[in-house]
């Protein structure tokens, strides 16, 4: 099957138009089918893709407005496949623990958009085609946030919605830029990522341009300061709204910095390390800090989200296959363990509408599964080896050192402050004596959690202990990435720091 | 003898607007505009435009004229008319400043001097000829798109006047408190009618 | 002798003229008068051009220029007859519901 | 004794003509019929209207292009095919819109010469756009004015006869600048044709500040006419106002129609300036269409009505489209079409939904026909509806896929490349200035979706749709279908108005 | 050999999991049972895996690969040498012996499932510590037994939090907290040293780094030193990270045992005898001569805690650290062999004195305060004799060449600092070793000798299960009988630490320096007899002076630790989070929004919806156009 991205790709907007013919009695269990049919074809995709190979696969081009060299330009390759991967897994559960019961074919339906648009965005190998995806990907999270959230959910969705989209406005404009210079050289329009790659930008150009992406992805990500958005929107989401978006879109900041900015600006991405990694430590610091002030678990787990996503960034501006396989591994093992957090929360607060910490206290004795649960994933979430979240946290740390040790000692204080707000939450929520006696009546949970956060679990651990399957297709693609920053770097500081993997240099 | 007439002239067309621009009185003003008319008309004679100066005559004295005297007294606005002019400083400053840019950009070089003429008159053709000559080759579509223009003018003016206007279809005038019912109502009764 | 900038000069004049009348009117029908202080302003620059350049297309110009004129007239009064009838009034400063 | 004028009828070449005459002949016909039999139902001329406009459109495809006719008075080039197009198509949209539920709904569908009226309008636009010579430009564009002061005002209401007589008051202002525009050329250059204009200033040569002042002066006075028609800050303040005052389709048709039109003469009469290089034209024109734009959008932030606030939003759409107009390539200007031809769709799209929900008394404000709070929750009751309004201010905002969005793409391009192409940083300033707009725009049209989609309904007073009828439904799915789909014509039609653009030099 | 290497790593493993299948239902015998069968294979194993490294040599498998990316390549491997078998043998046993006596200990508990599961996995990952042949997978098992320690130190997670003055480590959740916490802290030092290590010698593999030492520059091998130190140092509560210890006396006292006696604690000093080829690289004499100093500190600075402490396992606790700082005194000195031969020594006599404490708070209804107890001797003879055995043994009791195991590890500990010429050093040793004599048998004799203080309460007391004590057995024969392996010890380990000898001269006064050591060590025990045998005399006017107030505050370094880490950690959080994030952050954020508005609101105004007004405005842009044109006109000509 060739056109699986295709298939992929239009088989959930399909099942979402088709979805309001659906009976709302039936909406959910159609989800369910939906998903994990998707998740099925992304899992194929994993299968049938050829792990030896560094580049796209599954490339399809179908030129949409030629004269503008606009097409639609598909493909996965290492970095690409396992966020897909994870999206159409997160979208899965998401859908099954869903526990909403207003509107419910409404945000089934936005969900699976949603899905189209984040899938999208993941295999779009044309800037414009990455940008509508991008961009539309607001549009459903926006409605989910807006209509199934809390209080403040309409304050929280706009806000949401306009931040990104001003930082990604300007990111377009370094885009048409690109294309402009592609066709100044080569006579053609084009904004094929893949042409972009080959293009030799004067040094001013490719700083300022470097900046115009930046603040695109910096805003999604959210790097400090744009990250304000995020415990808002995280804050008033619905639990599936806070899956999907610490899962997935957050990722697509991180995605754009190692398909745009890396690959298309070796020499400004490797000048502007330092400003870059100060704002990524300054944000695993402060929002680690700020996490730990929290009253609301939510608020907590979100604001952690921000402090993890700090390191993600260090890791991918470590220049190195080491840093850049373990940002991109982190990615996948953040998305899986704050979206396991996020359900965690959201079925604690269908039982008691609160998020608050102090509501709460000696959980682990009402409810132990959910605490054991929970216990794994904040283990997970603090980096604990043999949990997903170590091996790229410690994969980023470790490539990054190869920059800066200083900067790699304060980013790695992530490890310790991690554990001290997530400790802190855990135990001000599970331990002690229970003190509400609201919590006494509480149920543990039932087959329909179970049933999405075991996987996660087991994803967890398996991937913990053996990343393997997951390690090589990216470190494949990462490799052959630093191998062509390498050569296309044009000053000697860029060639000396970005570092090419031995494997490659032997290839040579 | 062209100059005093000139200065003869502009003075009283100045004098005579500014009494248009200034009076209170709607006739006084409307007097004073017709005057002015009348003296640009000598201008236009003045500048070899004779027959420009004769429909000059002919639509602003003899018909706009006659059609302001029938909307002055339609409105019943011959009496003085109370106007509030909070900011006359304002309106007299922007006019001002906006005659002294006009002056300079006037009185500034022209660098058109000694351009060939696109269309002079033709040779020994009195005016009136002239310009006949000109509008109805080069400028009949003008002069036809005018005539659709002054069809639409009078359409519209014939609709606007009209009875037809007096009331109105489009809005039901809802002073006291509603409901939705009697709006749904009023809506439904309306098609009713309809059918 | 009198050139063409006396003219344009006495055009820009009596143009101001019909600018500030436009602008300080609260009457509508007396705003009218001062809009065609404008229009006529640009005729007599118009013709006084044409003399100079010995060019027919000003004269043209303000030949349209003074049919324009007449059908405003016709249109802005048919406005003007419907506003006195449902407002009772010329005054401009009474239409002022839509603002914002 | 005067020689008799031989005139061939070839070189006359009144195919030139043809289109605006069918229509001409048109609303003769609508004043004809109905002179000769009253009462006649206004769908029979609605469908005679399509059907004069659909000939006309024909006609306009068959012009050849840069071809003069009559004396050199009628050009047909590039950008006037078409702008005629656009404004074809959007009246072949704009007319059915008045086949609402019921037959007496509305004021002005009930004179036959509406569609008469429309019909000249139509010819005036399109004369507008078909010639350089600044005298037909005049006439045309008060043939059209004048037209559409009378259409604005049939609708009426009270807010329609304001919206007209504010309207109409300002125009004639307007115009007075314009023929001063008219004379500081005349006076400068001896002509009133453009393309003589355009031959005299280039053989003259502006250098220095004393030459420079009488064609900067009528740039500027040209500048306040244009800029009163498009619709440009501090000319602007009527749009509001009439948009408010007029019916929802009227008000979306003026957000296209008489400003392409009035576009292609700027692009006409500043292309002069912009092909010799006279760069405080483009700076003025800049800047104030980066004024009109942001003040626009600040306003249309405060509106608490839906329409008035599509008309900020219009205001704050032609000041983007006007700083393009300003770099004079001809990427800048096709995307100025472009952008135009995708933006309409949406546009009357979203004027054409506040159409459909028109009542005939204000149900939700003491003054306003179409207040936020009546959309709330609309998702609830009008779950289709509400999709498509919102699909509609999604594209208004620039959310890819839709519509507006690869105009804008497009438009914001052309800007980039300019200042790459230049090298001057400053026009990447003004491409950000543009986004952020559109960010800040994005505000305003998601409010209206946060109220359809995430408020409860408030008022008791439920939505109804009285207007809707199966006509108003088909034009509605065709706009929206054209506002979703774009993706997949947008490449023929950049293919086709690049290629008008530019084999006319602009 | 393979085989049983996996049998001795993962048969605890196994255990863990056949546990945590209980782990929610009602106490279940089994579990116990099956989970310390499971650690006696796995003792088993590691016993013949010992032997097989003693006659034919070091095993070594790569199980699978673990992570791989860019050049970094770690593997599961597991290495069985000398020094890793050394301390599985020990591991498995001292678990073993715990595993059983829980099963008593914890027969009441109603976690009693879920408390074998955890502990196996403790074992688990310690075995993963130890077997692991790369400086990752030794990460994984330290991280891993850190866990397993936050688990098991909260493991009575429901107490509630109390002031500092009742209960000196607040909670048990608390003082789990802590422990991870300021392990993680030192865990950051020991990546650091990781990261360090990888980048200049291109792998984790120990073999593959210790070879490349040699080529490395001055300035790394001294940051890598540092660095593993800094990991050693959390992990073994060296002092500034050793408060965590004392509070893990929370969690349930095999769990002290095992963990915070035993195994764990001492993981720190197996990493310094682990990477002893860095450590006894010429560049960084002076960080091994830091080490040594700190451990000295410690030594004497944890026994004056102890002196006066009125905790039972606390005692035990701060003798833990004060033992530790021998080991690291040892290592640091350059004598592995004997660091490591203490290690193994203190494993089986402190082991078996925190199982006698449990014994006794098992009798005494958790009572810790050993000012309550009192003539205990009758009523649990078995326990008094395990104590008094192992009390023995931690004070290096014994005379030529005959004695308790801590008189030969200890002694040579002592004496190596003799022989480094340490003078200081080894004052200070020897006055510590007074000092664990007194307070050891203070506590033995406040504890068993004397009257019964817990009379007027409703305590009646009794020994322990008999299966138990007989448990516990092993223990205490090793206390006493562990010393006479020292020779063979040495030899054993030597083939792979660097040997250790004494000089000729230190050599010629070994009895002396014995004699020294065993005269303070009986110095302090009389003392001690003297003071407490006859029971409690309370000295008011002792216990409120500042230096009794002093060490029984810890110095007051928790109250120092809460005053300038957790309460201005707390308040800077806050701070950030309401003051920069909200109000500064987030409110320009709002503010730029809310600027817009306002300036919307105010263009408004323009709108006034009045036709003069707008004509004039018309006029005024006619006015500003002119001076925008000037502008331009001027810019323009300026460019050009």
């Amino acid at each position: 099957m060739e056109n699986i991205l295709t298939v992929l790709l239009f088989f959930p907007l399909l099942a979402g138009l088709l979805g309001f013919a659906v009976h709302k009695d039936s909406i959910r269990t159609y989800g369910i089918a939906v998903a994990s049919i998707e998740f099925l074809l992304s899992l194929w995709l994993w299968i049938s893709f050829d792990m030896t190979h560094a580049g796209f696969q599954f490339i399809e081009n179908i030129p949409l407005i030629s004269d503008f060299g606009i097409s639609y330009y598909v493909g996965v390759d290492g970095i690409s496949l396992f966020i897909i991967i994870m999206a159409t897994l997160m979208t899965l559960i998401g859908i099954i623990a869903l526990n909403i019961e207003k509107d419910i074919k409404n945000l089934i339906i936005t969900l699976l958009f949603l899905e189209v648009a984040m899938i999208g965005v993941f295999v779009s190998l044309d800037a414009i085609l990455f940008y509508l995806f991008w961009e539309f990907s607001l549009v459903p999270m926006l409605y989910i946030i807006g209509a199934w959230g809390g209080e403040r959910r309409l304050y929280a969705a706009i806000k949401f919605f306009l931040y990104t989209f001003a930082g990604s406005l300007i990111m377009l404009i370094g885009m048409l830029y690109m294309a402009y210079a592609y066709h100044s050289i080569s006579g053609s329009w084009s904004f094929a990522i893949t042409d972009w790659y080959a293009l030799l930008l004067p040094l001013e150009v490719e700083k300022w341009l470097f900046w115009a992406f930046f603040l695109g992805f910096a805003i999604k990500v959210p790097m400090f300061p744009f990250h304000t958005w995020l415990p808002y929107a995280h804050g008033q989401a619905p639990t599936v709204g806070s899956v999907i978006l610490a899962a997935v879109l957050l990722k697509m900041g991180t995605y754009g910095f190692v398909r745009f900015s890396l690959p298309m600006f070796p020499d400004a991405s490797v000048m502007y390390i330092t400003p870059v990694a100060i704002l990524a430590i300054i944000m695993i610091i402060y929002t680690a800090m700020v996490a730990y002030a929290q009253e609301d678990m939510k608020q907590t787990i979100a604001y952690s989200s921000v402090s993890h996503m700090g390191v993600i960034i260090i890791g991918t501006f470590a220049m190195n296959a080491e840093g850049i396989t373990g940002s991109i591994f982190l990615m996948l093992s953040h998305g899986i363990v704050s979206g396991a957090l996020f359900l965690l929360v959201g079925s604690i607060y269908d039982r008691r509408h609160t998020k608050l910490m102090s509501e709460f206290g000696g959980l682990a004795s009402v409810m132990p599964k959910y605490a054991v649960i929970y216990g794994i994933m904040l283990m997970a979430s603090v980096g604990l080896p043999l949990t997903i979240g170590f091996v790229g946290e410690y994969l980023a740390l470790a490539g990054f050192y190869k920059i800066s040790p200083v900067m790699t000692l304060l980013a790695g204080t992530s490890i310790i402050l991690g554990a001290v707000y997530m400790l802190n939450l855990y135990k001000r929520t599970f331990f002690g004596p229970v003190t509400n006696d609201a919590n006494l009546k509480l149920e543990d949970l039932d087959g329909k959690e179970m049933a999405a956060l075991v996987p996660l679990v087991l994803i967890v651990i398996w991937l913990g202990v053996y990343p393997k399957p997951v390690l090589v297709p990216i470190d494949n693609t990462v490799k052959a990435l630093t191998s062509f920053m390498h050569e296309k770097a044009q000053t000697k500081e860029a060639k000396a720091t970005i570092l090419v993997s031995k494997t490659n240099r032997e290839k040579k | 003898m062209t100059t005093f007439a000139f200065y003869f002239f502009a003075t009283l067309i100045t004098l005579l607007f500014l009494v248009t621009v200034l009076s209170r009185n709607v006739l006084y003003a409307m007097t004073a505009l017709a005057a002015g008319m009348v003296l640009i008309s000598g201008l236009f004679f003045m500048l070899d435009a004779a027959f420009l100066g004769a429909v000059q005559l002919v639509v602003y004295v003899g018909a706009v004229m006659a059609l302001y005297s029938f909307a002055m007294m339609f409105f019943d606005a011959n009496k003085d008319i109370k106007e509030r002019n909070g900011s006359a400083v304002t309106v007299f400053l922007l006019g001002g400043a906006i005659a002294v840019m006009l002056v300079v950009i006037f009185t500034a070089p022209l660098i058109g001097q000694g351009v060939a003429s696109l269309y002079p008159p033709a040779e020994g053709a009195t005016n009136p000829q002239a310009v006949g000559l000109v509008l109805f080759t080069k400028y009949l579509v003008p002069f036809e798109v005018a005539a659709v223009m002054l069809l639409v003018a009078m359409i519209s003016g014939i609709i606007l006047a009209g009875k037809k206007m007096d009331f109105s279809l489009s809005v039901v005038e809802a002073t006291k408190s509603i409901d939705s019912k009697t709006i749904d109502n009023m809506d439904n009764t309306e098609k009713k009618g309809d059918k | 002798m009198i050139g063409l900038s006396h003219y344009l000069v006495l055009s820009a004049i009596l143009f101001s003229i019909g600018l500030v009348g436009v602008l300080r009117r609260k009457n509508l029908l007396m705003l009218f008068f001062a809009t065609e202080i404008m229009l006529n302003a640009a005729n007599v620059a118009f013709a006084a051009i044409s003399y100079h350049y010995n060019d027919l297309s000003g004269q043209m110009f303000a030949f349209f220029v003074v049919a324009v004129a007449a059908s405003e007239i016709a249109v802005g009064l048919g406005l003007l007859v419907i506003l006195y009838k449902k407002y009772g009034t010329l005054d401009l400063d009474e239409f002022t519901v839509m603002r914002g | 004794m005067l020689e008799p004028i031989s005139v061939s009828l070839e070189s006359l070449n009144l195919i030139t003509l043809s289109p605006m005459l069918i229509a001409i002949g048109g609303a003769l016909l609508i004043l004809l019929i109905d002179l000769f039999k009253d009462n006649l139902d206004k769908t029979m001329y609605v469908m005679l209207t399509m059907l004069i406009l659909f000939i006309d459109i024909g006609a306009t495809f068959s012009l050849n292009i840069n071809e003069r006719g009559f004396f050199d008075l009628m050009l047909v080039d590039g950008i006037s095919v078409v702008s005629q197009l656009i404004i074809l198509v959007t009246s072949l949209l704009f007319i059915p819109l008045a086949l609402t539920a019921s037959n007496n709904r509305f004021h002005e569908y009930s004179y036959p010469e509406y569609f008469a009226l429309f019909l000249f309008m139509v010819a005036g636009l399109q004369f507008m756009v078909s010639t350089d010579n600044l005298i037909l430009i005049f006439v045309g564009l008060e043939t059209a004015s004048l037209s559409l002061y009378t259409l604005i005002a049939m609708h009426n209401t009270k807010g329609s006869h304001e919206a007209a007589i504010k309207y109409f008051t300002m125009g004639a202002m307007a115009a007075g600048f314009f023929l001063m525009g008219s004379v500081v050329v005349y006076a400068t250059t001896g002509s009133v044709e453009l393309y003589e204009v355009a031959k005299i200033l280039q053989s003259q040569g502006v250098d220095g500040l004393s030459s420079i002042i009488a064609p900067l002066g009528g740039a500027v006075l040209m500048l306040v006419a244009i800029g009163f028609k498009v619709s440009l800050f501090p000319f602007h303040m009527w749009t509001p106002d009439v948009y408010e005052g007029s019916s929802a389709p009227m008000a979306g048709y003026m957000s296209i129609v008489p400003k392409i039109a009035m576009i292609v003469v700027a692009m006409r009469f500043f292309g002069i300036y912009i092909n010799l290089n006279i760069e405080a034209v483009s700076y003025l024109i800049i800047i104030v269409s980066v004024i009109t734009m942001t003040l626009s959008n600040m306003m249309a932030l405060v509106q608490k009505d839906v329409k008035r606030m599509l008309a900020y939003s219009s205001i704050s759409h032609a000041g983007f489209v006007m700083a393009a107009l300003a770099l004079g390539t001809t990427k800048a200007n096709s995307s100025i079409f472009l952008y135009y031809g995708l933006f309409m769709f949406t546009n009357l799209g979203a004027f054409a939904m506040l159409w459909i929900s028109r009542h005939k008394a204000k149900r939700f404000h003491g003054r306003y026909d179409h207040p936020y709070e009546k959309f709330s929750g609309m998702i609830s009751a009008h779950p289709i509806a509400a999709v498509i309004m919102a699909i509609f201010m999604l594209s208004l905002s620039g959310i890819p896929p839709f519509s507006v969005f690869w105009g804008k793409l497009y438009l914001i391009s052309s800007v980039v490349d300019f200042s790459a192409a230049t090298g001057e940083s400053k026009y990447i300033v003004l491409a950000i200035i543009m986004v952020l707009n559109s960010a800040v725009a994005a505000y305003y049209y998601l409010k209206l979706i946060v109220y359809m989609f995430l408020k409860p309904p408030v008022n008791e007073l439920n939505l109804v749709y009285t207007n809707k009828s199966l006509a108003l439904a088909t034009v509605i799915g065709f706009l929206v279908m054209a506002t979703i789909l774009s993706i997949f014509y947008v490449q023929p039609l950049m293919e086709f108005v690049t290629y008008l653009v530019s084999s006319s030099g602009y | 050999m393979e085989n049983l290497l996996y049998i001795a790593l993962f048969s605890p493993l196994v255990g863990s999991l056949f546990a945590a299948l209980f782990a929610m239902s009602p106490k279940n015998i089994i579990t116990g049972i099956v989970t310390s069968a499971l650690l006696l294979i796995s003792f088993i194993a590691s016993a013949i895996l010992f032997e097989h490294v003693m006659t034919v040599g070091a095993v070594h498998v790569t199980m699978m690969d673990w992570i791989m990316a860019g050049d970094m390549l770690i593997p599961f491997g597991f290495l069985v040498d000398q020094i890793s078998v050394t301390m599985m043998v020990v591991v498995t046993l001292v678990s073993t012996v715990v595993h059983i006596y829980s099963i008593g200990y914890m027969d009441h508990d109603k976690s009693f499932n879920r408390f074998f599961s955890y502990l196996s996995a403790f074992v688990f990952s310690m075995m993963v510590l130890v077997m692991s042949d790369n400086f990752l997978g030794l990460f994984i098992g330290w991280e891993g037994v850190g866990v397993c320690s936050w688990l098991l130190i909260g493991f009575w997670y429901h107490k509630e939090d109390v002031s500092r003055d009742v209960n000196p480590s607040i909670s048990p959740s608390w003082a789990a907290n802590e422990a991870f916490i300021m392990n993680r802290i030192a865990d950051l030092g020991m990546l650091i040293g990781i990261f360090i290590l990888y980048w200049n010698t291109g792998s984790l593999q120990y073999d593959v780094v210790f070879a490349a030492l040699p080529n490395l520059s001055d300035g790394i091998l001294v940051a890598a030193a540092i660095a593993l130190f800094v990991g050693a140092m959390g992990k073994s509560a060296q002092f500034p990270l050793h408060t965590w210890l004392t509070d893990a006396m929370e969690g349930p006292t095999p769990v002290s045992a095992l963990i915070h006696a035993a195994t764990m604690v001492t993981a720190g000093v197996f990493l310094i005898i682990r990477a002893n080829p860095l450590y006894a690289m010429e560049a960084v004499e002076w960080v091994s001569y830091f080490i040594a100093s700190l451990g000295t500190f410690v030594a004497i600075f944890a026994a004056s805690m102890a002196l006066v402490c009125r905790d039972l396992k606390r005692i035990i606790a701060f003798s833990t650290l004060s033992q530790l700082g021998y080991m690291f005194a040892a290592a640091g000195l350059g004598a592995y062999w004997i660091a490591l031969f203490h290690l193994a020594a203190h494993a089986f006599f402190k082991a078996l004195l925190f199982l006698g404490a449990g014994n006794v708070m098992h009798a005494m209804n958790d009572e810790l305060d050993i000012f309550k107890m009192g003539g205990l001797k009758k009523v649990m003879r078995w326990t008094y004799l395990y104590m008094g055995l192992a009390s023995l043994a931690l004070s290096g009791i014994g005379i030529a060449g005959v004695g308790l195991a801590g008189y030969f590890s200890k002694d040579a500990i002592i004496e190596t600092a003799f022989n480094e010429q340490n003078y200081i050093l080894w004052i200070i040793l020897i006055v510590t070793a007074g000092m664990t004599a007194f307070y050891s048998f203070r506590q033995v004799f406040l504890t068993f000798h004397g009257s019964k203080r817990y009379a007027d309460t409703e305590i009646h007391p009794h020994d322990m299960y008999k299966y138990v004590l007989i448990a516990m057995s092993p223990l205490a024969i090793l206390a006493v009988i562990a010393g006479f392996f020292k020779g063979w010890f040495e030899e054993f380990v030597t083939v792979l630490l660097p040997a250790y000898k004494m000089s000729e001269e230190t050599h010629h006064i070994a009895w002396i320096l014995g004699l020294v050591v065993i005269a303070f060590a009986v110095g302090g025990i009389v003392l001690a007899y003297i003071k407490y045998n006859k029971g409690l005399k309370r000295n008011e006017e002792l216990e409120n002076s500042l230096v009794y107030r002093l060490l029984s505050n810890q110095y007051y370094i928790p109250q120092l630790y809460d005053k300038i880490f957790s309460k201005p950690y707390a308040a800077f959080s806050r701070f950030s989070w309401l003051t920069l994030d909200q109000k500064i952050v987030d409110a320009t954020v709002d503010g730029i929004g809310n600027m817009i508005k306002t300036g919307g609101d105010n263009t408004r105004k323009i709108q006034t919806g009045n036709l003069s007004d707008y004509l004039r405005w018309m006029a005024r842009g006619v006015v500003l156009l002119v001076i925008v044109a000037f502008i331009s006109h001027q810019l323009s000509q300026g460019a050009n």
